[in-house]
């Protein structure tokens, strides 16, 4: 964790979903500007109990429980930060911000741009999204790829609570709209060490969280925490991996990459999002035009299979998403080549 | 018109239902709370991830679907028409193929439970995305009456949050410009997970939009399943006799948590529960029934014990069911063989 | 309260503005029709690739312009609102600048002509995609409310055709259950490019679409100034009054093509535009004003000149200042310098 | 062009705006399950008048001019095809299609999956896309990349009359969703022989538009006329390109890209859409796993700038787009590596 503005009051531990909360929750304590709206986050706290107990503290001004309609939920939030607010809108689930695309694409990433910055749209859009908790077709997507092509966007998708902490500061601090994405999975299976106070983490960095020499693995989210498992599974056998979480999908970091590849020579790109046109292959294509002679292998996605998405039985939600021994196959195979 | 059952009992209003099927209304009833009552149970044993119950909807529901002609009629429901489903012809089985997520369910252990699909009864396949269904009931209406097939109607459910949607919208207002043969059935349970009808909308019943599309909208008591059958017989018969769209809305009311993932204690107090528990559509129907003299007390148990071993043998038939194969995630992505890196002789 | 000219002619119901303000809305129509012509001269000239005017829409614009407070309201235009735009203090030479794409643009040469912006005046940003910015509009008003701004409101317009997006739909649900300062100006001129208003709803009115969200909708004559102001300054005064959101509608007409790229011979016929061309409301405005003795023939010919010269000299300023840098396509992406794959000293 | 079921009648030459009308026009003769909706289809012909007469010739059931709501056009569309129409639905611009993005990404795309082939969506979704008219940030945009990384959805964007010709019927014969996309720049400029009489091309097959040994191009749209012209130009100074107009842009051809790559070892890919998680970044990602030995010289992608959209201004068009200049001389460096 590269933690830049930071008043060390002492760590805490907590879970990835108590480091979404407790960001939040000192937002709002923060800056009246901040508010937050979407479906079910007034008395019920959101689906993950995310915003329990900020209704009461903070009142239905600040806790918009919004009718059932995304397009709206993202439209409005818009609008308020047009207006000089930072409201941070919740897609409930990451399957549900469809009918918010046009808000998304069409408007908040390009208010800036169309009116040459006579306009400004300082938001963030909060939304779980990935599989492994059997959420079966519409409850389980990865929706990075659809997004991460758009210019005016900016994806984040953390996967520590101390990362989620800097990187959710950052987003609310940030003067344009940020896309904020909660791997499901992650949000009680992690618990980390997290820093007190306030602090941002910069937007755009990767996290090389841990260092090696043969193979450069790059990825981001649940599959982070797995690919550090496979890494260090093969350290015993002699095999030296390199860990880097992206956490920041758009912008992306150039440095960390290519610094790593030119020295590992080896690039394994792993993602639970579908393969084809996933973003492993953006990361894959700058290495091709940047660091093609560096290489001593084909650079190799391990990404979710080319299918709408895993199924609600488990031997379906199983095939479909990368186990932690798959990668550690995938990364001998590479050390080996 | 009402014909009143020659034994005992108060006359009943039954809106020119045969005693069979009043009887057959009930039994769907006690059949929804029995396999409501299954799936949060094998949930709770930890057998199955997920169960979401129609407690509370079974008499709109049921009655709905007797309005639905079989054969003719298209059924667009959503996730919460289990009776629906059943009275439509889906079975227990097929159900509780679903819960356990085994190879006899249709989607293939793909879908969420009640996610329903059966393209031989009429019953179109949904997704999870609140409202996305609409705009496809209507097409499939568009569809009727492009091939001029008079005398079939869609049958399109939403809950009253789903009106809140653009594609909510999009879709009434759809249908009435192109006077096309659907009815929206609105089953409002007066709750969208969390979201009480009052943060959802300003007017008092979802029927009070149907005057914005240029539509007839009704009100009836979702609570009894022969009011239900009235409302949406008719309107779907003035669908089916080129009259057109019409919304109509069932008051009724969610007595269980959302899901099993949802804890409405969080949301709603338990007395108010208790207030609505009171008027419970499926004993009240039973009761009516009895009072009527459509059926008798023995009847009655008999209908139980019925929809109980049906409930069992469904469990036990499904549960023994193999899940899918791991290879049947790659398939039915598009026709043939898909992959998006296409090879071919060169 | 109503005030009569001194003067001579016919009594005036003028609603209480005064003859200035009487005036301003008579400059701000004849200014609109100057400047659409213009547009369309400049396209048939080559000098412009586009242009769209508000012909038939004066009335309406320069009614509801005159109810915005400066300062304090928002206004959310659509882009058929050259008056709306211009009577807020937008200036004939930041509409020449647009049409030209010239660099004393506010949006630096990228939009389209009539895609207005000025945060200054409190003219929101808008986009092309029909209806989008009806939720913003919202969330201003939404804003407005979080921060007990009371005595401001949002002015959000749009066409008949855009109420059938469902964005529209969202937009007026939101304002509706949260009590929000904004009125939902519909101009409807009966035409969504070539989609005449029947084959867009059922309903004779937009303003019929109200009660479905329980809120007040009036119809106005666009074809009136003073009739639009008074509808759009009683909504705007209640939503200012914490009394929330309602729907305005004006009828008014589409004198032109739907744009310099539309030819609307291939679905309307010249007569009824004839006939509505009888209605035009700028020449007859014009008359109301001399017949109420507010102005005479020859302050009328004045204003006429006015609004020529200064079209004139806009359009000479405008064509004489330089288009964008290439470079400025690379700005204002985000804040501060912008790429997708950042470098960092490593 | 691979013409499969041809029963050649001669040929006509004809612009690409013709091709797409008369392909609809025989659909529409040929198969009464066909029908076409959309806005302004009707009486007006659609705005680029692609459909002038139709609404004489078959009446307003089978061109259907709809309310003004691009998620119900798509939706309306999804229904009709699962009860068995062959609905073809135009999206007037491409810029407009963000607001069905839910029906399109998370309904027909998945329909057939989701209910394992209980019901199926045959449907074409046709709609203009590209820069290069001055249609300023809001009708100019491509939108290929939003769309190509979804299982389930096909793609497709000819760009001569006579590929479109045999794609559009490939697409209205298909049994699954397609996104048929139209280069607005080739709609009149562009003029070509097209055979008569009924045929298809298959999806997902590439066409190697001309031959050459030196340099790979990949590109599709109104920059696959361009990249022909410049490799036409440097045929004089011996430089040999291969030019490959994909056509196909979910499913795409790694036969032709990896047969041509493996001869020439350079690629050079070129679109004008936004070069950031664009669509070439699956192309050099496929290349560089699957050929990386055979390369030579880096995978290079001449793309659109990464900023929302080109602007009204005619400096900030030519500035976004690439010109054929441009092309010349990435040919030329890349046969210079
Ligand atoms: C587009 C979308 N947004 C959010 C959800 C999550 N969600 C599932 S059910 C539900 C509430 C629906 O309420 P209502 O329409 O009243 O139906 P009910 O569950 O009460 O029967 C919500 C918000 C969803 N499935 N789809
Ligand atoms: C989402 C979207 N769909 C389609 C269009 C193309 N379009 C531009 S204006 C227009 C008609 C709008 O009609 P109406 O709302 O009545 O306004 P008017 O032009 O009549 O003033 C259409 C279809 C668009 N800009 N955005
Ligand atoms: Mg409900
Ligand atoms: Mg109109």
């Amino acid at each position: 964790m590269t933690a830049t503005t930071q008043q060390q009051t002492g760590t805490t531990v907590m879970t990835n979903v108590e480091a979404v909360r407790t960001t939040l929750h000192d937002a709002l304590v923060r800056d009246d500007r901040v508010l937050i709206m979407g479906e079910d986050v007034g008395a019920r706290g959101n689906v993950f109990l995310i915003t329990k107990g900020f209704l009461e503290e903070f009142g239905p001004e600040r806790i918009v429980d919004t009718p059932l309609a995304e397009a709206s939920i993202v439209g409005v939030a818009i609008g308020m930060a047009m207006e000089g607010l930072r409201p941070i809108a919740e897609i409930q689930f990451a399957d549900f911000i469809y009918p918010a695309f046009n808000q998304i694409v069409g408007e908040a990433a390009k208010t800036r741009y169309r009116s040459n910055g006579d306009y400004t749209c300082p938001m963030v859009i909060r939304t779980p999204y990935g599989g492994g908790v059997r959420g079966a077709l519409s409850h389980s997507v990865s929706i990075e790829a659809l997004f991460y092509h758009v210019p005016g966007l900016t994806i984040l998708a953390p996967s520590t609570p101390a990362d989620i902490k800097g990187l959710l500061n950052a987003a609310i601090e940030c003067p344009d709209p940020v896309l904020f994405l909660e791997h499901k999975k992650t949000y009680r299976s992690v618990k980390g060490e997290v820093p007190g106070g306030y602090y941002t983490i910069p937007i755009g960095k990767a996290d090389v969280k841990k260092a090696g020499t043969d193979v450069t693995v790059v990825s981001y989210g649940y599959n982070a925490h797995q690919a550090l498992d496979a890494a260090n599974r093969l350290e015993s056998d002699g095999v030296s991996v390199e860990v880097i979480d992206l956490r920041s999908i758009r912008p992306m970091d150039k440095t960390t990459i290519l610094d790593s590849v030119r020295k590992t020579r080896k690039l394994l790109i792993i993602h639970e999002d579908n393969k084809f046109g996933g973003i492993g292959a953006e990361i894959s294509a700058m290495v091709a035009e940047e660091a093609l002679f560096d290489l001593d292998a084909p650079v190799r996605r391990l990404a979710g299979p080319d299918v709408p998405a895993m199924g609600y039985a488990l031997p379906l939600e199983e095939e479909f998403l990368i186990s932690t021994d798959e990668m550690v196959q995938a990364m001998r195979d590479m050390a080996k080549f | 018109m009402p014909k009143t059952t020659a034994t005992r009992g108060r006359e009943l209003d039954r809106a020119g239902l045969s005693d069979e099927q009043l009887v057959a209304m009930l039994r769907n009833m006690l059949l929804q709370r029995q396999l409501d009552n299954r799936g949060f149970q094998l949930n709770r044993q930890g057998k199955i991830p997920f169960a979401l119950g129609s407690e509370g909807h079974e008499a709109v529901q049921a009655g709905a679907a007797m309005a639905f002609k079989r054969g003719a009629d298209v059924l667009v429901p959503y996730y919460r028409d289990l009776g629906l489903a059943l009275g439509v012809g889906m079975t227990a089985f097929e159900i509780l193929s679903s819960l356990f997520a085994r190879v006899t369910d249709r989607s293939m252990g793909r879908q969420f439970p009640n996610h329903y699909t059966n393209h031989d009864l009429g019953v179109l396949s949904i997704s999870s995305i609140i409202a996305g269904h609409c705009t496809h009931a209507v097409g499939v209406a568009a569809a009727f009456k492009y091939r001029r097939e008079a005398g079939r109607a869609v049958l399109c459910a939403t809950g009253e949050g789903a009106t809140s949607q653009g594609e909510w919208h999009e879709s009434v207002n759809y249908a009435a410009v192109h006077a096309l043969p659907i009815v929206f059935l609105v089953e409002n349970n007066e709750w969208a997970i969390s979201t009480p009808q009052e943060m959802q909308m300003k007017v008092a019943n979802v029927a009070d939009k149907a005057p914005a599309y240029g539509l007839p909208g009704a009100v009836c008591d979702g609570f009894s399943p022969i009011a239900a059958f009235i409302a949406v017989h008719e309107a779907l018969e003035r669908a089916r006799g080129g009259g057109g769209p019409s919304i109509v809305e069932a008051k009724c009311y969610r007595f269980l948590s959302h899901s099993t993932d949802d804890d409405d204690r969080t949301y709603r107090s338990r007395e108010t529960i208790e207030e609505h528990r009171k008027l419970d559509p499926v004993p009240r129907f039973e009761q009516v029934l009895i009072e009527a003299g459509v059926i008798d007390e023995a009847r009655a148990r008999q209908l139980k014990q019925d929809v109980l071993r049906e409930t069992n043998d469904a469990t036990d038939a499904a549960e023994a069911q193999p899940y899918p194969t791991t290879e049947s995630l790659y398939t039915n992505v598009v026709a043939g063989d898909y992959r998006p890196w296409q090879e071919f002789e060169s």
